[in-house]
């Protein structure tokens, strides 16, 4: 695997405590984070932390598993919509994959994502499990 | 921005191999084939200049520097060469960089080509190379491979319309069709509605038999100045509009997800550049990499309203004899979809539709043909408008 | 071939970050400071189109499709997009075919930009990314390093024409020497003759300091037609010639191990376009990814005879202050090669040296200034003439 | 690794027999073989296997080798010069680097080039040996 650690590292925020960046000028927000405010433009973003909670607007079982992730095979893969309206795309987990339906509502967990089998570094990032009222 | 006709462009040779498992047969040898089909069909002239579309040598297959390597290997050392990666749209992506060498004045005759091995490794292999055209950092860090991210855009589309499993099948039988007749594609048999619910899914609702398989390819054009053209070929077909337009690479950021944003852009000043409406193409290919994609770049192009390309092609649009006429090749689904080449078979199916010369399922008297070509989903989009 | 001037193209704006082992920032945010300091440039005007150099985001980062990708980074989503990749010589290709975009007519303005991020990884993984700019099949395969195939042409011409260790030395300690007044430089420190020669073997006879360090960095121009250029700057250069040539990417079966044919092929057409010759250039940034590699290219380009470089250089040619002056920057050697980059930092050197405001050590009223970038040992090289 | 079994397969007579591509129009050999002359553009090309005898033309020792070469390292690379004058780059073995010398005598034999240590593969290809009158 081609993983780095100096990349994940960096980006860790955003993955552990889901930091995009907010439009200072047009107010919205984008997650991935980025530079520049993607919608109009403006240089002036700040950090935003997101809610943890949301819906799922659509999801997915992979059963075919880019290499590295088989023993996370089948992958439930959700595109969340968060209370604020952000959207994100992470695994399911804590939920069998029949289980899953579009409207289910959902909270953020910190759980383990990929393993590098020849350095044995652990990735953690963001996954999305069922709230108990769905 | 301006549009100046400052030279026209023409594309006045083409060639191709069949898609399929070419395990025989490395880069240079398929490349070789497609671009001496080329240059034989302008009479032997040689190309001023390469530009190769591709995406997976760097990360699969340990090669870089494919302009040189690939120009070296036709006898073509020395000219100017580079390669241009947008992922899966990597072909359009160069054609566009082709177009414009010519369009410059700098060169007569420029030489675009395409050429992708998948089969050399593993699926599991593939299938993290091909994710490389998603956001490595937000997308393919959880294991969301390129077929899951688009398996997400299938559910909203049919949730949000109300489209049915069975109406999103009509597509790849319709591309199966047309691709039985298509002596270069890679699927040359007919599957049923029944066929692709039950086939394996690859990513839900995704299956087997909505995705394009992997296969080898190589695809390469030869485009010219208007000067040259008439010499180089008795029918040439002319470059009337060019459209390249971006979106987010990562989905979430998107304005709309069942709109591809960027397809609209580029057909909008392609279409614009030539002079047309979208009711004006006679014949097109689309870039159908799963049949979500195939139904999205239907509606962007301004074929379809938005959530309606499903059903009518389940109602019996788009085929042979329709207007417009779409995917006669068979489409990435079945004609295949060797990843950077891709692009390139489109422009040269177009082109050989307009000279009444394709193979397969011919279009009817068409005069206006489209090709659109998409890297990643929907991040990267061209949009070629040929006239005859 | 014609080289008709069809519409005369200017660099407008340049902007760079500074090169090193930039941990804490990504692919996105050392791009974004180079970009938007090129965009400043130009009074805030927002490019057309975007082109990208870049080698190792595919082999080591994972990521395709960066045009898109960085284009959104930017707040540039929609805008036309596409990556150029010949290796080490993607930044001068990407310059070579954004120059094309706005020669054609089809835009105005235009931003090329380079970005590398090489110190995400070990030594060994970057070295064996670096090797895929040889021949996967018959060089990288049996473990050729970048360095090693570098290596071999060095005693080749240190033998062949009987130049001493020493005498190839110079040529780094140059590089340091121009290095240190520019902030922009990865290696700001002098060195000594024996410095060189004592420092760590990577591939005998390189050693460390004949070779290029690894860093990350980012650089970009905004290139516009004659109509807009002076309007985005008072100090437009203008792009007076232009040349890309490729030679075999083997080592094997090139004609003369010596002599960097495609530097040559571009130079001539490069100085030809501009109506120039060697003896009139006064500033150039040569690609010194190796001592060897810098003596090759002023051999090339025609500052030298054939085996007389290095000695020049050892009896004090080239320095700041003779004619020509070479690597002002320190080049790659001692400001840095990040690989897909150098090609747009050498042409945004050379513009800000004839603007007259390079920060670093600056070139004696200079009028005319050329940039050579190489990709892979001699495979892709771009010659670039920019005239004030 | 991303070493590709097809890939090698296809390419082994070159790399174990030595075979290259004879123009039979400007009767130049290429090594590696190419599809097309790119000394004279032909397209007539056969197959020529090339002698087995030649010496070093130049020479390096490479102590920074890229990933998966660590066990060869320091790896003795020759530019050999065949005795028909086609040139072939390939490490230099059964040799110690401080021997090695310019226009030394040298022979092709069949060696391990590289394993990929993921799924047990040995890849073979030429290398080079002193010859006995060295
Ligand atoms: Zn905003
Ligand atoms: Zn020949």
């Amino acid at each position: 695997m081609k993983l780095s650690i100096p990349r994940f590292w960096r980006e860790k925020a955003a993955h552990y405590r889901l930091i995009g960046t907010r439009c200072k000028s047009c107010g919205r927000i984008s997650y991935p984070p980025k530079p520049l405010c993607p919608y109009c433009g403006s240089r002036e973003t700040e950090e935003a932390e997101l809610p943890r909670r949301g819906r799922v607007l659509s999801y997915t079982v992979i059963y075919t598993v880019p290499d590295g992730f088989r023993k996370y095979a089948p992958l439930v893969l959700g595109l969340i919509e968060l209370e604020n309206g952000v959207r994100v795309v992470a695994p399911l987990t804590d939920v069998m994959p029949e289980e899953v339906r579009t409207g289910m509502g959902v909270e953020a967990v910190l759980r383990r994502v990929q393993e590098d089998g020849e350095h044995g570094v652990i990735y953690y990032g963001v996954k999305f499990r069922p709230t108990m009222e769905y | 921005m301006r549009w100046l006709a400052v030279r026209r462009v023409y594309v006045v040779g083409v060639g191709m191999t069949s898609i399929g498992r070419h395990y025989k047969r490395g880069m240079r040898d398929l490349f070789a084939e497609a671009a001496l089909q080329a240059i034989d069909d302008v009479r032997g002239e040689k190309p001023q200049a390469l530009v190769v579309g591709n995406m997976l040598s760097s990360s699969m297959g340990e090669q870089d520097g494919l302009g040189a390597l690939l120009a070296d290997s036709v006898g073509l050392r020395g000219i100017p060469a580079f390669k241009v990666e947008a992922a899966c749209g990597s072909g359009g992506a160069a054609f566009f960089a082709g177009y414009n060498l010519v369009a410059s004045g700098m060169f007569d005759v420029v030489l675009v080509a395409g050429v992708e091995k998948m089969t050399e490794h593993v699926t599991s292999t593939v299938t993290r190379a091909l994710a490389q055209a998603a956001d490595a950092e937000y997308e393919l860090f959880y294991g969301a491979s390129f077929t899951g991210l688009n398996a997400l855009l299938m559910r909203y589309y049919m949730e949000k319309y109300g489209v049915s499993r069975e109406e999103m099948a009509a597509w790849p039988v319709l591309m199966h069709e047309n691709a039985s007749q298509n002596p270069f594609a890679q699927l040359r048999f007919k599957i049923t509605v029944e066929q692709v619910l039950n086939a394996m899914v690859v990513a839900d609702p995704i299956t087997l038999l909505d995705s394009s398989p992997m296969g080898d390819g190589a695809a390469a054009v030869v485009i010219a100045s208007e000067e040259v053209a008439r010499k180089l070929s008795d029918t040439p077909v002319r470059v009337a509009g060019l459209g390249l337009a971006t979106d987010s690479v990562d989905l979430s950021t998107r304005l709309e997800l069942d709109d591809l944003a960027a397809a609209r852009l580029a057909a909008e000043k392609a279409y614009r550049m030539a002079g047309i409406e979208a009711r004006d193409v006679d014949v097109v290919e689309v870039h159908d990499a799963f049949t979500i994609t195939g139904v999205l770049s239907v509606e962007a192009l301004g074929f379809a309203e938005k959530g309606e390309a499903a059903r009518l092609v389940a109602e019996g649009r788009f085929r042979p004899g329709d207007r417009p006429e779409v995917n006669l090749s068979g489409g990435l689904k079945a004609r295949g979809h060797p990843v950077g080449a891709t692009g390139v078979y489109q422009v040269a199916e177009i082109a050989m539709q307009l000279r009444g010369d394709f193979p397969g399922v011919k279009a009817g008297n068409a005069e206006i043909g489209v090709a659109e070509n998409i890297g990643g989903h929907g991040a990267t989009i061209s949009v070629v408008v040929l006239r005859r």
